[in-house]
């Protein structure tokens, strides 16, 4: 009901706003062809070389084959570092809103099977990928999004938890990622390479440790944002300003992106 | 080559426009986030337009990595917007509710 | 920046009572005595280092404190002739006032808070007095605003806060003026410093049209608190404030600020010679003029006792504004005179005012009948700076009136006369009748307030000497005014100084 | 070997892992965090002080391949400016968040926050700045709407749509440049924008671009409609830090985009358009303060025209030659900038505190606040006249160099915008005060809280005596001194 009543009142102020954003789609198409015809004049200057014949250059010395992942993990790993830290930073918004919707449903037998069947071939793909990511196209990303499925899918079938462990033991498997990072980057600081800077004989090592705290951070992350609030732990009992958690008695597919079904 | 690097640019371009035109013509929480994300979207296709270097050189790795970086945060922060949205969404039921 | 004496002294000077102030916010509301002894230190640790200063500038001593504030941006704290006068009279008043005003406030609330801002609005006043460049005045000059508006507000009644914005929105778009016309002309000349003598007399002539309207914009900052018709109307919604407040800062330092800002931008900025030139001085003249006869004019028709003094002193305030703008070195004498002058009077006027109020609950001038036999000494005092405000010898006022009159011919500028005698019988016009009800009035049955002090004379003694000794000021000024170190001698060494003479 | 530089960004990065993984010592090893935190900076800028620009490039790669860190004078001005501010909110925070839940949600998106300012004042790197804008976007709506109440949640969705949209914006032109000039690093690109002004039309696109996404972010008007509910509604020590620090940290990136990068390709039209926004921002945001009914509406209402201000400096900038003048304008330019963090810091958890113990901010109902709260008030009335520019704080001194630059280059109406607003802001802070100063039948119970009242009372004061008095550092460390001291030293 709440959303046909906001469909048509959308309907109402689009239809009031219709010359408005006929307006605004003249000036964005004029935008779009300015910016297509500085785009074609950007191509044709850009004859010098960019980054690419340096980076494939360098890339002995990285530590990995793939030159993706060398620039993921050795070039410009700070910015790597930095993206799992605004994951985290998404995940900790996410919880700081309260506590999950209970009340899925328990999945069939059907789906059950088809579960304890997909799930770990997912976790086995997500470490194939984060291996193969030193070699060819892969790494720390598609491996946690992969994992990341893996919650997904288990929560889809009735989990409440999306197979993740309780509360203490996910915070730890959350920062893992950056932490692992950031105290390898220190760790060189101290030892006189500087902060992030490999030595090329152990920069495998190093990387491939990086990866796997980052893949696990990944994956949890990304399964714990679909369970979309704070873990229900022994922690975290519902108080008196949770009152959403006494109240959410409605199935939570309504808040949560599910997909259609 | 050139060519190729246009057109596909050029389409993340018209993406850039089209999401950016969803979102700011369109009330609805959920339409804005996902033209943010066409809009989004739109900028990593020039990226990956501007990667390519012909048939024979490989790719530039670099603008790769800069989309999926992108990506990964594009994801964090829809995450958020939709779960404020649905904490927002419950606040009004509540409210509607009293 | 070298750290001796010299350089010292001025910065010291203001720090004696801002140091004090800052630890008087901090006293416990009931620790009275730790409060009274860091007030009177403060104020005889400055008195002090004033008299040592006094001594040095006499001998041409130079006393200048620097500190850069950033590159090309310095606060320059300095003595000079000038800045020792109201430096001196400042510091003197504002013992006496401390003194008053413990005892006036007695029995209120927030005295810690009170006597913090008043410890700041007397260094912002004495940095205001020892500014070295217009930067530097500018600063204080704003602080003075800011501290003063919780001492007007301090009541908190909603007249008290109603009063203290009017006088916000005054002072602050004066103090706004002041700073665009400060900055302006410091994009044409450099750092402006306080010279003797001024320092724009070597700018080329085509810079005059330009100097003529930042005269016209600092001349309006500075009139605010000056008083200056038409931008009187703040200092009589002020009256709202504590007596001790209207006595020293609404007698003397904001208003002294205005007037002390105007003779230091026509002598030590501009240079009278110029000033003279770009007819700046005749634009001055008129404007103090009208303000003395319209100030005394409003006076009269006050029944408010202490509206009556606010508006004599719109009036009284002019008269340095009027000294200033007559070219020679007589009429400058009688305006700087004036500054002092006018300060101990009208403060002597203010502390009875209060006395009255405080004793008997007499506020205005129809109740006063008769107070002369209920308090002989508190209006003996009054009755002192009422004639010298008219300018009956031998009192200080007259020595003043002689000086500005004595001016004006020198000057070639008769009608001066013609304005002083009109000020005078209008002054006589609002006084003597105060004084005929103070002493020929019978008693009233009762008094509206009566408040009675276990004393043995007419109020408290920490009300009524702070009025008499000024009283004697009063008189002392004008009986030994040849004496070395008088007030008028004093501004003669100013005058010879300014005029290189 | 450690380094101060890598440091600033690393400690709270940590931190805010450490409190993430252990919740339940979250207020002691936050601040912990804090201290180590802003120790870094002041490592940093004691370094930078003695050493000039410090310069890092991470990994050991050739600088265009690798992300490069960097700290002149502007940048480590505004971290130790941040930092300070960081650590009088983190110790307010303390005594602020009272629920467990709160508590434990604050800290490590707080630490993240402030890494990501850190990160973004010593970016040298165009893509890295975007991972930073985003990071810091995210952290900032997630605290802003940590209340959880409606209005707190609705302002604050809408603050990461609208800070999300500026980043896609800024990423489109950091893409542009990278196609026409191969590098994302700001050294070498500005070297190869002034070197081919046959690319004219493709920077000035990306600056377009650029500039228009930051704008939004920093709130220049019109775009600034999201950030008074964003700011009012959120947590006191949050506002803090979103007024003061997350806006400005926005505009420090379009101004180091415009010095550094966009320089050649900037003319005086350029800079007359933001400037003239701003010039608009200020009268709006002030008028808007005056008429705000709540304490802290008004206070995001000052921040709209406090940004305003800065923006003021770029026409002035442009038309001044290089030289003691333009060193002068800019210094005055930070000295604002790093003035308004302070004091708006200062300003917010003083609000703060008057609506914990009042129970509410509205403005009309706060009579007796002087009696009752007698240092609160005085914090506020200090950081309000920092925010009206009266002296002797940093502002004055900023704005008698921003009407001097004005007068001197003929610019002359930005003396109007100035005064005018000038004006307005006294009006809107001594509205508070004189409420403050009021006579209520409060009882005269008064209420002290330490650890609450002095980071207040403290931004307030630093941005009042110590900037106002002593700004020469500020031209010390943007390395401008020996010009600076050629324009006469007061003499």
């Amino acid at each position: 009901m709440t959303s046909m009543t906001r469909a048509r009142r959308a309907a109402r102020s689009a239809e009031r706003n219709r010359d408005l954003s006929l307006l605004v789609a003249v000036l964005l198409a004029l935008l779009g062809a300015a910016l297509t015809v500085v785009y074609f004049m950007a191509l044709q200057a850009g004859a010098a070389p960019r980054l690419a014949d340096l980076a494939y250059e360098r890339l002995p010395g990285t530590g990995v084959q793939n030159p993706v992942t060398a620039v993921l993990l050795n070039y410009r790993a700070y910015d790597t570092l930095m993206e799992l830290a605004v994951l985290l930073a998404a995940l900790l918004g996410i919880w700081s809103l309260g506590p999950a919707a209970p009340g899925f449903q328990r999945s069939g037998a059907v789906l059950a099977g088809m579960v304890s069947w997909v799930v770990p071939l997912l976790i086995v793909t997500g470490g194939y990928l984060l291996w193969v990511g030193g070699y060819a196209p892969g790494g720390a990303f598609q491996a946690g999004a992969l994992l990341g499925a893996a919650g997904v899918i288990v929560r889809l079938a009735g989990d409440p938890r999306a197979g993740l462990p309780g509360e203490a033991a996910q915070r730890w498997l959350l920062v893992a990622g950056v932490l692992v990072f950031t105290l390898v980057g220190l760790g060189l600081m101290v030892f006189g390479a500087g902060f992030l800077t490999y030595p090329p004989k152990i920069a495998k090592w190093l990387i491939l440790a990086i990866e796997m705290a980052a893949t696990v951070a990944i994956g949890v992350a990304l399964a714990a944002a679909y369970v979309g609030g704070r873990p229900p732990g022994p922690q975290a009992r519902p108080t008196a300003e949770d009152e959403d958690a006494l109240s959410a008695t409605e199935p939570a597919a309504e808040n949560t992106p599910a997909p259609s079904p | 080559m050139l060519t190729a690097q246009f057109l596909y640019g050029g389409a993340g371009l018209v993406l850039f426009a089209l999401g950016l035109w969803s979102f700011l013509v369109h009330e609805p929480l959920l339409r804005k986030i996902i033209a943010l994300n066409i809009t989004g979207a739109g900028v990593f296709h020039v990226l990956i337009a501007i990667a390519y270097r012909g048939d024979v050189a490989p790719p530039d790795p670099v603008p790769h990595a800069l989309v999926l970086t992108g990506i990964v945060v594009a994801v964090s922060a829809t995450a958020l917007a939709l779960m404020l949205g649905a904490r927002l969404q419950d606040a009004e039921e509540e409210d509607r509710r009293r | 920046m070298s750290w001796d004496y010299a350089a010292l002294l001025p910065g010291a000077i203001v720090l004696s009572s801002l140091l004090p102030g800052v630890f008087i916010f901090l006293v416990r509301e009931e620790s009275h005595t730790l409060r009274t002894v860091l007030n009177l230190v403060g104020a005889i640790a400055k008195l002090v280092l004033v008299g040592l200063m006094i001594y040095g500038v006499w001998l041409g001593q130079v006393f200048e404190t620097r500190i850069a504030i950033a590159p090309g941006l310095t606060l320059v704290l300095n003595a000079d002739a000038l800045s020792v006068l109201f430096v001196t009279l400042s510091t003197v008043l504002w013992l006496v006032t401390t003194v008053y005003a413990i005892g006036y406030l007695e029995h209120s609330t927030n005295r810690s808070r009170f006597f913090g801002f008043f410890s700041l609005c007397v260094s912002a006043t004495v940095g205001i007095a020892l500014s070295g460049n217009l930067l530097t005045f500018v600063i204080f000059y704003e602080i003075l605003t800011l501290a003063t508006y919780p001492l007007v507000a301090h009541r908190g009644t909603p007249e008290a806060t109603r009063g203290a914005k009017i006088y916000l929105a005054y002072t602050l778009s004066g103090g706004l003026l002041l700073l665009v016309g400060a900055v302006w002309l410091r994009t044409l000349t450099g750092p402006v410093d306080f010279v003797e003598g001024g320092m724009l007399g070597g700018l080329s002539p085509d810079l005059h049209g330009q100097l003529v309207a930042i005269f016209a914009v600092l001349l309006a900052g500075l009139g605010v608190k000056a008083a200056l018709v038409p931008l009187h109307g703040w200092l009589p919604q002020s009256m709202v404030a504590p007596a001790p407040v209207s006595s020293l800062l609404h007698a003397v330092a904001v208003v002294k600020a205005g007037a002390f800002g105007i003779v230091r931008v026509v002598y030590d900025v501009y240079g009278v010679t110029l000033a003279s030139q770009l007819g700046l001085l005749t634009v001055l003249g008129v404007l103090a003029s009208f303000t003395i006869v319209y100030g005394s004019i409003l006076a009269m028709t006050q029944d408010g006792l202490k509206k009556r003094l606010a508006y004599s002193t719109v009036s009284q305030v002019s008269y340095i504004a009027l000294g200033t703008s007559l070219l020679g070195p007589v009429a400058t004498v009688g305006g700087l005179v004036h500054l002092v002058h006018q300060g101990i009077m009208k403060i002597t006027l203010f502390f009875c005012a209060g006395n009255y109020a405080e004793t008997l609950g007499v506020a205005n001038v129809s109740q006063m009948d008769g107070v002369g036999r209920r308090m002989p000494l508190t209006t003996l005092a009054f009755t002192v700076g009422a004639l010298g405000m008219i300018g009956i010898p031998p009192i200080a006022g007259f020595v003043s009136k002689w000086y500005l009159g004595l001016g004006g011919v020198e000057a070639g500028q008769h009608w001066v006369l013609v304005i002083l005698a009109t000020s005078t019988l209008l002054n006589a016009g609002y006084f003597l009748p105060i004084l005929y009800r103070a002493w020929f009035r019978p008693l009233p049955a009762s008094w509206p307030k009566e408040h009675h002090f276990h004393t043995r004379f007419e109020t408290m003694g920490a009300l009524l000497w702070p009025p008499v000794i000024t009283a004697v000021f009063c008189l002392l000024a004008g009986l030994l005014a040849s004496a070395p170190f008088s007030p008028l001698e004093w501004a003669r060494l100013i005058a010879e100084r300014e005029y290189g003479l | 070997m450690t380094d101060p530089l890598v440091l600033c960004i690393a400690l709270p990065l940590v931190g805010a892992m450490l409190v993430t993984a252990l919740p339940r010592w979250s207020v002691r090893l936050g601040i912990v965090s804090a201290l180590a935190t802003a120790g870094a900076a002041v490592a940093l800028t004691a370094a930078v002080w003695q050493q000039g620009t410090l310069h890092l490039i991470l990994g050991g790669w050739d600088a265009q391949l690798a992300i490069a860190l960097r700290a002149d004078g502007l940048a480590t001005a505004l971290v130790l400016m941040a930092n300070l501010v960081g650590l009088g909110i983190s110790v307010y925070a303390t005594g602020y968040f009272h629920d467990r839940l709160r508590v434990r949600s604050f800290w490590p998106l707080w630490l993240l926050l402030w890494a990501a300012l850190n990160g973004l004042f010593l970016a040298g790197d165009l893509f890295n700045l975007y991972v930073m804008l985003e990071l810091l976007g995210i952290a900032a709506a997630a605290l802003g709407a940590l209340t959880g109440n409606r209005d707190a949640v609705a302002a604050n969705l809408r603050y990461l749509l609208v800070g999300l949209l500026g980043s896609i914006s800024y990423l489109l032109g950091v893409a542009l440049l990278y196609t026409a000039h191969g590098t994302l690093d700001l050294g070498l690109l500005a070297q190869r924008i002034a070197a081919a002004p046959e690319l004219f039309a493709v920077n000035a696109a990306a600056m377009a671009l650029m500039v228009a996404g930051l704008a939004l972010k920093a709130a220049l008007f019109p775009l600034h409609f999201w950030l008074p509910p964003a700011h009012a509604n959120a947590p006191a020590p949050v506002s803090a830090a979103l007024s003061a620090l997350v806006v400005k940290a926005a505009f420090y990136l379009i101004l180091r985009l415009w010095l550094d990068l966009f320089w050649p390709i900037t003319g005086m039209a350029a800079a007359m358009l933001p400037a003239l926004l701003g010039a608009v921002a200020v009268l709006w945001g002030s008028w808007r303060a005056l008429r705000a009914e709540r304490l802290k509406l008004l206070a995001a209402y000052s921040t709209v025209a406090q940004i305003g201000y800065l923006f003021l400096f770029l026409p002035l900038l442009t038309a001044t030659p290089p030289g003691p003048a333009r060193d002068d304008l800019l210094a005055a330019l930070l000295l604002m900038a790093v003035t308004h963090g302070f004091a708006k810091a200062g300003f917010f958890l003083a609000a703060g505190l008057v609506q914990t113990n009042a129970g509410h901010d509205r403005i009309d109902d706060l009579g007796g606040t002087a009696q009752r709260l007698p240092a609160t008030t005085f914090a506020i009335a200090l950081s309000g006249s920092a925010l009206i520019g009266l002296p002797p704080s940093g502002s004055f001194i900023g704005k008698w160099l921003l009407m001097q630059g004005a007068i001197a280059t003929g610019q002359w109406w930005w003396v109007i915008v100035v005064t005018t607003g000038s004006l307005l802001a006294s009006a809107y802070v001594f509205r508070v005060l004189s409420r403050a100063f009021g006579l209520e039948p409060t009882p005269l119970k008064f209420i002290t809280d330490a650890r609450a009242e002095v980071p207040a009372l403290t931004l307030a004061l630093i941005s009042v005596a110590v900037l106002g008095l002593a700004s020469g550092p500020l031209w010390t460390l943007l390395g401008l001194s020996a010009a600076g001291s050629g324009t006469g030293g007061g003499v």
